[in-house]
């Protein structure tokens, strides 16, 4: 029984939360007639049970990180511990007003000061802002940071490289910012083709967007010399760092010549991606680039003191409210005391080892479009098994669903067809890993003996695939009201 | 190390098979000169017990809402936040998860969504709403694009009377492109409209305003957006959704774009963030909107199923040509929201915004007779208000303190001519016995 | 796939907490090493995630309140706020120690003392004993309290008399108690029969424990005469309060005659079942039975100062540790605040109006034995059905778990044959109360057209019917480890 | 009103469906003179708004371990709590699910219950477990009715050692029976054997004692056991949980029903309750065992499957002839115990009583070196003991209190004659720098 909408419980007169009569009498109206709102929002009517009941239903619907293997590439779908969650919802945390002085949040400042530090060891740059709500928005501000940089210096230049295999958000951000995105090939290694890079690098290039390790989960051995390159024009690197996981206390962007880098804290640092976020998107830079960091900053004077830097003549800005995602960036500092240097390191081992095992077992089932060492995560293709049964990446995907494990990431990067990027991360066992390679076998047998199993796959779930063409064709985007009113249908409710 | 899933000897067995003989060389690919050889200045790694106790620390030297009584906003608001939200929107199964891709094992969370869209539409009176954008601020700016875009015209009008970090914001976002950018001063703590009406012309892509605005006032919408569609331009309204229970919906005086910080339907303010940025627009315009969109389809046995749809809107499709680049959002602040409303329902909610209303017209009066003190604006207000005082504001500020009252936010933090003022907002919260204790406490 | 031990999982190596290393450093051997254990315990080692995953999947096998209609008689399956939860969670309940002293516990025992008025108003009861754990602990507290009594007048009374719709606390708290427990009859409308009753009253006779209304969901509507009855030869006369969520200020136990009462608050007062506890069994009781009342008790004094009593040379001294279920009464204190007296009062009206609403759909789907007015439950019988179809009570239950519907109480009371005791709570909607007519209905549809459908249920849980009697016959109540120690088999692990 | 499902158009449309026209006709088998005509004297509802401002209040009038450092025990202590636990345990579908009579609707909540089993026979050494009691106290009593039944003898002796509290239960529960509570007195903090040897008799069911016991000093537990065995009677032994990560388990002296207070299983002081008793013994003696046990059996597929067993021993089978009237056990703290073990394993649970025996140890000697006050027994204790003072022990505390510190509980409040004693408790959440100002504090 597929759970029913929430409008189709509710019933007049029904209530989840009421609130105490005011005491205050003898008031003229509040406001002018014609500033009021004459009909009311159609708002379910419904009981805190009913809600509950809801929700909780619903939850299961969904897979996740607690109850099942999550193998998403480019995602980091890690483990996220309890604690971060607890401290971070502390009353001292929770209910602090972003405007409160500082002198009656230094608590939080100080957390947020030695995230920007540990920000900055990790990534090799000296500088930080908290800002950016996600990854991609880290990017618009470091590629407005540029734009600044160079407006100060009233350089023009308004190219930004981004190799075809970055993620979609590359181009998306260089646009939004104001720059035009122009595509660099991958060589049949995966790795940017420099060749094509020297052949696009001229004095209208403000920068490059590289992801590294990129999208295949392969390291970009030239990044040094990229970063010349783009010097050698008055050009900076911005190193997109959704996967940073895989490098942790290994290798810094900051030392292959970086000027911007962001971290996803939702993939990186496991902070919980909340079923889309939030996340957030902190950025370190140069030092040439600090001065055009969003306000505000977090500093540390001489007495101890923690402060928000709101002012600096060149500043971008700010790319959003207040001060940036707290509680997310709270949780992220927790996540780095609890590993420590050593713990950071190991992490990139243990998830870049978990890949290259899986790699391994997985080389024979489906293609490996590359053979050169992956990082955390790699690329599967099954073009091959697609021309010999018809039988696609998506329908591997929904079949692994069956077997009770999410699906890797589809389709992307866009370099290799009938992709299945796999990223196991460092918190799934050993015992898990080998039973999706075998899993996975098994589908490829099925595809062979009964592909129509995989055709009509998933069979377990609440619902079998959407039809996405038809809701896309007249979109349905919200309940749709009976005329006249009592929506109660719903048994459940 | 805590959170690692192998033990030793599954690491071994791992390299073995791989045909490693040491985990350094795991990074073989790395050029030499570029790996790390130093040890990172980090602290070194601390147990879940010690973590607890030094964070907890930390806490304690934070001095949060429920400590002090508490009248700041600006954005921002000490809201009450129904018990079932917290371990409702905390289950794993919503937690954990990732953005809905995989439709057939998110049939959780894309309801949740698409009833999310359904919501906002409904208490924005807008056709249509997404999914979530990062907050209240960018979403200003993330209109001011899609307003161009519709329009293909390039001028954006701003009322100063809207929040100045959304000004700031919009200007940080639009000062590298094409779009100019156009601040329009207010009057008398409200928007100007024979000072719009001349801005307004035929590359105007849109204007944007907030009502109730920065100072609190309720704006004269209907004329507003009148006058700017005669110009051809949208009108943009930031709104906030509380009021909504109380003051006229966007979509009752045809708003264009209506958007909001979602913060106060049920999300802790945590110092700034995470919160829930709202959109809700005509549906004509749905190609054009920003963030994720959920539909109700059916599956492939006719039943009733949910996607994410118009994806090729959307940066991992269309890549530079999207609407915006936007990726991760503010899924599970969505669950929250979702929750929030459908416990209060209209009733609640028009109870919440009538409370808000009726102790923050309250306050204002009571303060308005003490000699040294008045409202500094004389338009409708609903729970926010500017006091005049006239001592510097800090020291008005440090007196509530003594009666430990957080009694606003001090405006001079925004403008430089505004010392003597202070932002007051009231919620539903605040008891009329610390209404009155604001009162006594600068009576004395 | 089910769901793997957690012994299963363990792998050498892995941890789900550590702790700080010792910062006391040069000390001597703590303990002799004769004291110091050998072999340590085979607990399982095995990361957070695992015991995440682990907890989290095992759930969802779970029917509940949160999840599914609960219409399980006698247990008062409603609805349990969130708001109590929350508020018993605080770190100032949660974290206080039972011996601190009064003046640093000044909350709790504020909230303990207006909790012990509450439900001395409630049933109409002049004292109240916190203690008890539970339902059967606070009858045992109460009839340890007659002993008490009778010892202190030098009276020797060893009979406790017992209805035989009585639930099976009743017989054994007596026995317990060290009282000889002597059936009553009930006649055949459900009630206790005064002949029988009045041919076992004797000076030896203790009392009487009743439960009003009884197990049947009917009211005793000779309870006045039953008091006065047992009154005249001193005995004393005790209510089961389970069913009290019936009567909530609609008529109470101290009118009658009663002389003690205990309250489920897990049932009543809509603390969460927990999946078997903690409840809490609170008692009231006469005046007289005061002095006997275990300690500690919390009383006020003149000065607004809140204190525990531990002194009183009659006390019966005490059934358990500490001074309670005290975070379990807190939830009780918060839910009797948020209804106040007229919101009782309509629980116990909705309560009774559900089971009469339901009662009268059902009446011409299975057999109702008694016609009297139920209250807030009601009891049916499928023995006609059993004779038809060979389809008993267990096989209806069953099948409502295909449903979705939590089964009623099987076979009980005993005074009934295929008893089914169904109690839907004022918590639950018309419309689900509608579908389980309806489901009903066709479940019994089923018996006629497929009985084997319903023999062979349920069929959508992970499990069928588990076999009891093996279980029994040489119970495996413990996990057996293998002889060479590495548990891991499991592949979710 | 909250919580109530139905609203007045339901109500009466269910009204007319059974034939009434008022709501009071529902109430007609009460007799009129009984039906209650006040108005309760209880306050009138508020909504959860209030209630939590209400309640939070209270709950900030108490002044909780967090807010001090605590040296606290006596049966509950301030362990450090996993913070896994409460996110899990808290799920609806264990917080409000009934006991699991129905196995295929409960398979979670007994596959928790047999894991939990499991871990506390492996604890506790011994060969099986039930599913928990009311608390730790009572469980003494349990184990005394049970030891009787197994023997069918009439005498229990217990050892002044063990908490009054248990020693009180055990005579209020066994004062009405055929039973017979023999206390016997202790020497120099420890169970005096020669004295239980000469009062050991064919009559004797049980002795029951506790290790560590009440002043913290670890038993000779096995020549006690020894002793008892020869008379023929079984050895009742009363643990903490935290100890058998160091100490001899009762399987290990071949103790015959080992019974302890599991609240330092990852379960909140709460100022009392609700808590955890544990009881495990020997297979023989499985049927006279009191509580719920669960088994795993095979379904009618001949998959693994879990459900309750032996409920012939319990009474809504048995009745009178139960082996207890238990019925609502402490399930939920069960599955907080079950998270407990599972997170900590062998080596967190060792490492935690390490930690505890060593600050204990550390604080006792660094005390023991102040003049004024001195250990009062020798025997070697785990993470409790008591420290003798020249000065009345309230004044003693009273100076600590000023420090933040509450140093213990005065032994006064269980024996009029040890007015200078404080029992003090030493957890692993204490830090070396709290152990050195507890020092400090009685050095100036
Ligand atoms: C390589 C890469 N870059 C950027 C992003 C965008 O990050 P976010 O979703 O946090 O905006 C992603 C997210 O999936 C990514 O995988
Ligand atoms: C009528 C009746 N009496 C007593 C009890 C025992 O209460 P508890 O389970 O709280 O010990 C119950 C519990 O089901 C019951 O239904």
């Amino acid at each position: 029984m597929p759970e029913p909408s929430i409008f189709n419980k509710s019933a007049e007169g029904l209530r989840g939360l009421r609130f105490p009569e005011t005491d205050i009498c003898d008031q003229p109206p509040l406001l002018p007639k014609h500033m009021l709102r004459s009909k009311p929002p159609r708002l379910p009517a419904v009981s805190e049970r009913t809600v509950v009941r809801h929700l909780t239903l619903l939850s299961r619907e969904n897979f996740s990180v607690d109850t099942n293997f999550y193998p998403l590439g480019s995602c980091t779908m890690k483990y996220n511990p309890r604690i971060n969650e607890k401290l971070a919802d502390l009353d001292g945390f929770a209910n602090m007003h972003p405007y409160q002085d500082d002198e009656s949040s230094q608590g939080t400042l100080e957390i947020l000061w030695h995230l920007q530090e540990m920000l900055q060891h990790i990534t090799g740059l000296p500088a930080c802002s908290l800002q950016p709500a996600a990854g991609a928005h880290g990017e618009l501000t470091a590629l407005l940071l540029f734009a600044a940089l160079f407006r100060d210096r009233d350089e023009k230049r308004s190219t930004i490289l981004i190799p075809d295999s970055a993620h979609g958000t590359n181009p998306a951000s260089a646009a939004i910012a104001g720059f035009k995105p122009v595509q660099v090939q991958s060589t049949d290694q995966g790795l940017v083709d420099m060749q094509d890079l020297k052949s696009k690098i001229s004095p209208d290039v403000a920068g490059m967007m590289l992801t590294c390790p990129n999208t295949l989960g392969l390291f970009e051995t030239d990044v040094a010399e990229i970063a010349d390159l783009l010097h050698s024009v008055g050009a900076k690197l911005y190193i997109d760092g959704a996967n940073l996981n895989a490098i942790l206390a290994i290798t810094r962007p900051g030392d292959w010549g970086a000027d911007a880098v962001h971290i996803n804290t939702h993939k990186t640092l496991s902070t919980p991606h909340g079923g889309g976020g939030p996340g957030a998107g902190p950025i370190c830079v140069s030092e040439e680039l600090r001065e055009f960091l969003p306000r505000p900053v977090v500093e540390l004077d001489g007495a101890g003191f923690y402060h928000l830097r709101y002012n600096g003549d060149k500043s971008i800005g700010r790319v959003r409210g207040f001060i940036g995602q707290v509680g997310v960036l709270i949780r992220a500092y927790c996540y780095v005391r609890s590993l420590g240097p050593a713990g950071l390191r190991e992490v990139a081992q243990d998830a870049v080892l978990s890949a290259r095992y899986l790699r391994e077992r997985c080389r024979d089932i489906l293609q490996l479009p590359y053979e050169a060492d992956c990082m955390h995560e790699f690329v599967l293709s099954a073009t091959r098994l697609k021309e010999e049964t018809g039988i696609r990446a998506m329908d591997i995907a929904k079949r692994l669903l069956d077997y009770g494990i999410h699906p890797p990431t589809m389709y992307f990067p866009l370099t290799v067809d009938e992709a299945l990027m796999i990223e196991p991360t460092e918190t799934e066992r050993l015992r898990m890993i080998d039973e999706f390679a075998d899993v996975l076998r098994k589908i490829v047998d099925e595809a062979h003996t009964n592909p129509q199993l995989l055709h009509d796959a998933p069979h377990t779930r609440s619902v079998s695939r959407p039809d996405e063409a038809k809701a896309a064709r007249n979109p349905d985007l919200r309940f749709t009201f009976r005329p006249h009113g009592d929506e109660e249908q719903a048994p459940g409710a | 190390m805590p959170y690692l899933a192998n033990s030793d000897g599954m690491r071994q067995q791992m390299l073995k098979a791989v045909g490693l003989a040491h985990v350094d060389e795991l990074f073989r690919t790395v050029p030499e000169h570029l790996r790390y050889k130093g040890h990172l200045d980090i602290p070194p790694a601390i147990t879940e017990l010690e973590l607890s106790q030094h964070v907890s620390t930390l806490a304690d030297r934070n001095r949060p809402a429920g400590n002090l009584i508490h009248f700041m906003g600006a954005g921002a608001y000490d809201h009450y936040i129904p018990s079932a939200i917290d371990p409702l929107a905390s289950r794993g199964e919503y937690l954990t998860s990732y953005t809905p891709y995989q439709a057939e094992a998110s049939q959780g969370t894309l309801q949740v969504m698409y009833e999310y869209q359904t919501l906002i539409a409904e208490l924005t009176g807008m056709e249509i709403a997404n999914a979530s954008l990062y907050d209240g601020t960018s979403a200003a700016a993330e209109a001011a694009l899609m307003a161009a875009n519709i329009t293909r015209r390039s001028k954006v009008l701003v009322s100063q009377s809207v929040h100045p970090e959304i000004i700031e914001c919009l200007k940080t976002y639009l000062v590298n492109t094409h779009l100019e950018l156009v601040p329009v001063p207010y009057r008398e703590g409200r928007s100007d409209l024979p000072i719009i009406a001349g801005l307004l012309d035929d590359q105007t892509a849109c204007v944007i305003t907030q009502s109730p605005n920065f100072f609190g006032i309720v704006e004269e919408t209907q004329k507003l957006v009148d006058m700017v569609h005669a110009a051809g331009a949208l009108s943009v309204v930031h709104v906030d959704p509380i009021s909504l229970g109380l003051l006229e919906a966007p979509g009752d005086y045809d708003a264009d774009i209506a958007i909001g910080e979602g913060q106060s339907l049920g999300i802790p303010m945590q110092m700034g963030g995470p919160y829930l940025g709202f959109m809700a627009t005509r549906r004509k315009w749905v190609r054009q909107l920003p963030g994720r969109l959920c539909a109700r389809t059916t599956d492939r046995n006719g039943n009733e199923a949910y996607c994410l749809t118009l994806q090729t809107r959307e940066q991992h499709i269309r890549r530079e040509k999207a609407t915006s680049n936007i990726c991760t959002n503010e899924g599970l602040m969505m669950v929250r929201a979702m929750l929030y409303l459908s416990l209060l329902g209209a009733e609640g909610l028009r109870e919440v915004a009538t409370l808000c209303a009726s102790k923050a017209r309250y306050l204002a009066d009571e303060l308005g007779k003490l000699p040294g003190f008045k409202l500094r604006y004389e338009g409708p207000f609903f729970k926010e208000f500017v006091l005049e005082c006239e001592a510097p504001a800090d020291r008005v500020l440090a007196r509530l303190e003594k009666s430990g009252i957080i009694g606003g936010i001090p405006l001079l933090r925004f403008y430089p001519q505004m010392e003597n003022r202070i932002l007051v907002a009231v919620t539903e919260k605040r008891t009329r016995a610390e209404l009155d204790m604001y009162v006594q406490a600068l009576r004395e």
